[in-house]
């Protein structure tokens, strides 16, 4: 175990600034990533589910 | 009414035509016959006030178009032989901008009705780049439509368009002269418009 | 009138947004060439914090240069610019919409930029505003000179010539003075002399050159 | 015979994409659980290295992220090969979904290499091989992108951007042997940390073990990606409507 | 096969020749970016040395890439590239004949009046030597990657920007072994090795630009 | 021996047409109908190797003409909607490049000849940009004679011709099919070289 305390981690030997700087960054462009894609996953999935239901509706009215 | 006075146009060490005269008022129609290379979009584009003329004038309602070139402009409608068609632009994008360069309100019913009119339905949404040929040449007459111009001026109308299509045209131009309208145009195809007062230019040999 | 200069604007502005690659790559060319100079050059702080300004400059003239294609070039060959110069509008009116739009999509993200870049050169803060205002005010006399060499090199045999011979030396004084206003605010110097200059340069452009544009339409479409 | 078969069966959008949906979860779930074991080695197990103190821990993300971009740009400009010469719609499509996710690694490596730079160089950037290299590689997933964006018919956006991919392979090479060829300030290819070498090896092991999770953060992002690409390429076919109507 | 090669260069040239603004004009801008930094950066002999050899590779990788557009898209937007697509002879032997008479009408011009800037920046013989031999190395890999780029991007709106932005990030090899030969023969070093670099860039660039180049084509023009 | 198989393009979202089947040997003319915007250009260019259909092949001798191509290449010579006509070089040099370009001698005598037939005998040192859209259109065409290929491709061959000159390309065609050329063409003006052994294809609704 490399660290006394939490503030002696959290201060990473006078470079927190750097070390943070680097882990927050990659962190939130990674979360952002992931977020990004799954909700462009659900808009296209909705989309797509809202043009079939159209063109199903649209062929069942034709029927009847 | 349109006056052309003594006109004459060179290309290089050719003399086109000189001393050319005519006139055009409400409901004639005038066709310029030639062979290729006689001059006909020469003498169009001199008309139109896009050419620089070596002599000669060409009068709207008796005053020379570089005087009165605003009116003039807003009573004349061309199409070259460029469509005139923005390929990132729609259809119909293309045709408001038409309508709202020359000052009118592009309104959407009215273009909806000339992109209608000339069977372009099913291209409205669509980017001038994927449209056919004769698609875009369409879409550069249904401009015709919405402009609310007096004069057209027309360089080979017909070019590209298929056998229905030339009809449309045609029917939309004796609408045009039936309502007062002025029609000056070049085509080598044979057309049967002839029925209204025409006018006929012949340059060349 | 005011409409139409708004449609033309509106339509440009819908065009480089079709086009929206086209208005970051013009972005992505500046921040390339100016990084293409530590390069070359090399990599000491001293020697890239002279010249900084001047390769930021160099930049902007070239991004906004190469970027002149798109003001008529593609109108004239697809026919629209014959109508727009038979809409019964002033010519000079729809010039100028067209290199406002063209400004707003080339010069101002430049501008905007700038500063990021200056950075890499180890320029001040102070310097780097100065650099701001100078690109401010420099830039759409850029835009608006070159109009008129755009409008000239459309159909003209030997048009090539001609631009280099008109535009090229109106736009070295916008270069070293925008240039000059940076390295002067660096040596401790008022940078507004130079501001003002570049002011004065705007001001007779704004009002000749849409002019002159238009007559260089007018002649290209013959 | 038995292969080729395969081949195609999983190349076919409608097979492979309900198959990636259900190897989504087990990637993901391999990145996070890879992650914290990385994390936890590198940030309580691997000692203070003497000469750089606590500042070179930078280096579990650096590392990884600086591998990946180039790593990542290998794989797409494969896929986008197998897309020109084969014409088959998926492969270039996994070219697109990977793209994005090796821009954002190259961007994470010159990041982490400019924070790391600042105590160790005592600058934010130096215009050294590696690291010019490096902004390179950015341009090209930049050019990659735009070039794609930049025309409109798939078809030929896909084979314009895919032949641009094969080119710009000539530059992995050229950063990772760019430090052999100039003589600049960046480490060399083998980890050198000046430090006793048990240390040393569990330095090694937090680092490998961040490597993998990357890889496997990039596998399932990409998974994800590139269903949505096959949504939007093949919206008119019945597989689709298959998927949509399903859920999935 | 030959006979096709030759007609096409010749074709190409003469085509140059009837455009010969268009090949001043490329001079003309190299001589004026390189001029502009003495004036810039201030007359100490010291710094401007430094940068000397820098400068002058930047702008002629600019100057290069300027003149790209010229490489295909005139003949693009008339038909005739078609035409030679459609043409019985390989496409890479017809690219490569166009490559060449860009480089003749671009890159050799400018390697002939480099050492005349140089001398601007107060270079040694030597070092001039070794600029004129680097240039004479490196601009024919520009043209032959700018290829690449010009035919990928034909058509595509703004491709002049766009083309800098896939091309410049390959350049910057050829960027940085030119202006290092010269900087190493100013330090006193050999610059062999990074002439030697040179050429190994050119020879796996005649073999497989003009190829790439051609399958780009055949892409575009779908 | 050309020869369509299963051939399908698509454009965008819309499917322009699949399943195509046709062939054309010796002699043989064929003509492609369809209004505007129905894929003609679109076949023309795939059977000439410009374009990437999305299935089927196009066969010359038997064999896919991506195998073959430089031998089919030599057997055939397109002219599209763009004429490919330089505006820097005069039409003499046009013509000769083109010949030249095939791997002919492309010989001062046969280059004039070709001109002359097409009536561009006064053009022949003019420069292309200040040509007439149809001269333009004859220069284009008056490539075919100088190529010595067997099969043409012809994207509205008629467009911006003058009476005279569709007259004159014509009797260019019919000769070209005597001599066992084979011919593939679209057009919307009406043409009466139907006599020949014509096969039609109609795309299109
Ligand atoms: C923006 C600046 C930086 C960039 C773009 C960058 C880029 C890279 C790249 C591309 C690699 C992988 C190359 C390979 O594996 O051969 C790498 C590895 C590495 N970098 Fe950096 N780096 C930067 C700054 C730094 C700094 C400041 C340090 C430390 C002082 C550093 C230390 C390392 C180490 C130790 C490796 C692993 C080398 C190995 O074992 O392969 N980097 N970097
Ligand atoms: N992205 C797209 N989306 C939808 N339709 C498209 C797209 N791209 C092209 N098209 C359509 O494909 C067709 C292209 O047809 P093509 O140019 O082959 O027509 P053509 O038969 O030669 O017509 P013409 O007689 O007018 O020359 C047009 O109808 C056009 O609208
Ligand atoms: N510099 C020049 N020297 C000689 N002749 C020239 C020159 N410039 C143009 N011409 C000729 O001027 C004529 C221009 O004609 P124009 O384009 O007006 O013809 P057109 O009647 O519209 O023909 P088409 O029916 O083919 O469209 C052409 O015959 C062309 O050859
Ligand atoms: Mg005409
Ligand atoms: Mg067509």
């Amino acid at each position: 175990m490399n660290w006394g305390s939490a503030s002696e981690f959290f201060a990473m030997g006078g470079h927190a600034f750097y070390v943070w700087g680097s882990y927050g960054v990659t962190t939130v462009f990674m979360v952002a990533e992931v977020v990004l894609v799954v909700r462009r996953k659900r808009t296209i999935t909705q989309r797509l589910g809202r043009m079939l239901r159209m063109r199903i509706g649209g062929k069942h009215e034709a029927q009847t | 009414m349109l006056e052309v006075v003594d006109l004459a146009c060179a290309r290089g060490e050719r003399r086109l035509f000189e001393n050319l005269n005519f006139s055009l008022t409400q409901g004639e129609l005038l066709y310029v016959h030639g062979p290729n290379g006689s001059g006909k979009t020469t003498l169009l584009r001199a008309v139109c006030g896009l050419g620089w003329p070596d002599a000669g004038e060409v009068r709207w309602q008796g005053q020379n178009i570089r005087r009165v070139r605003d009116e003039y402009h807003r009573a004349m409608a061309y199409v070259g032989h460029h469509n005139g068609v923005k390929d990132d632009l729609t259809a119909f994008e293309n045709l408001r901008i038409s309508a709202q360069l020359v000052g009118g309100a592009g309104d959407d019913e009215r273009v909806l009705a000339a992109l209608e009119r000339m069977e372009l339905a099913q291209c409205v949404e669509l980017p001038g780049k994927v449209l056919s040929q004769g698609q875009k040449r369409r879409l550069a007459l249904a401009r015709l439509l919405v402009m609310g111009a007096a004069l057209w001026v027309l360089d080979e109308p017909f070019n590209a368009l298929d056998v229905r299509a030339v009809g449309r045209v045609q029917a939309v131009l004796s609408d045009h002269l039936d309502n007062g309208g002025m029609v000056m145009f070049t085509t080598h195809q044979e057309v049967d418009i002839i029925a209204h007062r025409a006018r006929h230019v012949h340059l060349g040999a | 009138m005011w409409a139409v200069f708004q449609c033309v604007v509106r339509r440009d502005l819908t065009l480089a947004m079709r086009r929206r690659a086209d208005v970051l790559t013009t972005l992505f060319f500046f921040v390339i060439v100016v990084s293409l100079f530590p390069l070359g050059v090399g990599p000491e702080m001293d020697i890239l914090r002279m010249m900084g300004a001047g390769v930021v400059w160099v930049a902007a003239l070239l991004a906004s240069m190469l970027s002149l294609g798109r003001m008529f070039s593609a109108d004239y060959a697809d026919g629209t610019l014959e109508q727009m110069v038979l809409s019964p509008q002033p010519l000079t009116l729809l010039v100028l919409g067209k290199v406002l739009s063209h400004w707003l999509t080339s010069g101002l993200p430049l501008v905007l930029i700038a500063p990021l870049l200056g950075i890499q050169f180890g320029l001040s803060t102070q310097a780097l505003l100065i650099l701001v205002m100078a690109l401010l005010l420099g830039t759409p006399v850029l835009s608006l000179i070159g109009a008129v060499g755009a409008a000239l090199t459309l159909g003209l045999r030997g048009g090539g010539v001609l631009v280099s011979l008109l535009v090229l030396p109106l736009y070295i004084p916008v270069l070293i003075f925008g240039a000059g206003a940076v390295d002067a605010s660096m040596s401790g110097l008022a940078a507004q002399a130079h501001l003002a200059l570049l002011g004065a340069f705007l001001a007779p452009a704004l009002v000749f050159a849409p002019w002159a544009t238009g007559w260089a339409l007018r002649i290209s479409l013959d | 015979m038995g292969l080729n078969l395969n081949w195609f069966k999983y190349s076919s959008p409608a097979t492979f994409y309900p198959l990636a949906g259900k190897m989504i979860p087990y990637f993901a779930g391999l990145a996070v659980v890879l992650t914290v074991i990385g994390l936890y080695l590198g940030f309580f197990v691997a000692p203070t290295d003497f000469k750089q103190g606590e500042g070179y821990r930078i280096i579990f993300i650096h590392v990884p992220a600086a591998w990946m971009s180039m790593l990542i740009y290998v794989v797409m400009a494969v896929y986008a090969g197998v897309g020109l010469v084969f014409n088959t719609r998926l492969s270039s499509l996994m070219a697109y979904a990977l793209a994005p996710t090796g821009a954002m690694f190259t961007f994470l490596a010159l990041w982490t290499g400019a924070l790391w730079g600042k105590p160790m160089w005592g600058t934010w950037w130096v215009w050294d091989a590696r690291l010019t290299s490096e902004l390179i590689l950015l341009f090209l997933y930049i050019g990659f992108m735009s070039l794609r964006a930049a025309i409109d018919d798939p078809r030929r956006a896909a084979r314009a951007s895919g032949l641009l991919a094969i080119v710009g392979v000539i530059n992995v090479p050229i950063i990772y042997k760019s430090v052999e060829w100039w003589n600049t300030l960046h480490q060399g290819a083998t980890v050198t940390i000046s430090s006793g070498t048990s240390m040393e090896s569990t330095m090694l092991t937090a680092m490998a073990v961040m490597v993998f999770a990357f890889w496997m953060y990039t596998i399932a992002v990409v998974l994800v990606r590139v269903r949505c690409e096959m949504l939007e390429a093949e919206q008119h076919t019945d597989w689709v409507a298959d998927a949509v109507r399903e859920g999935k």
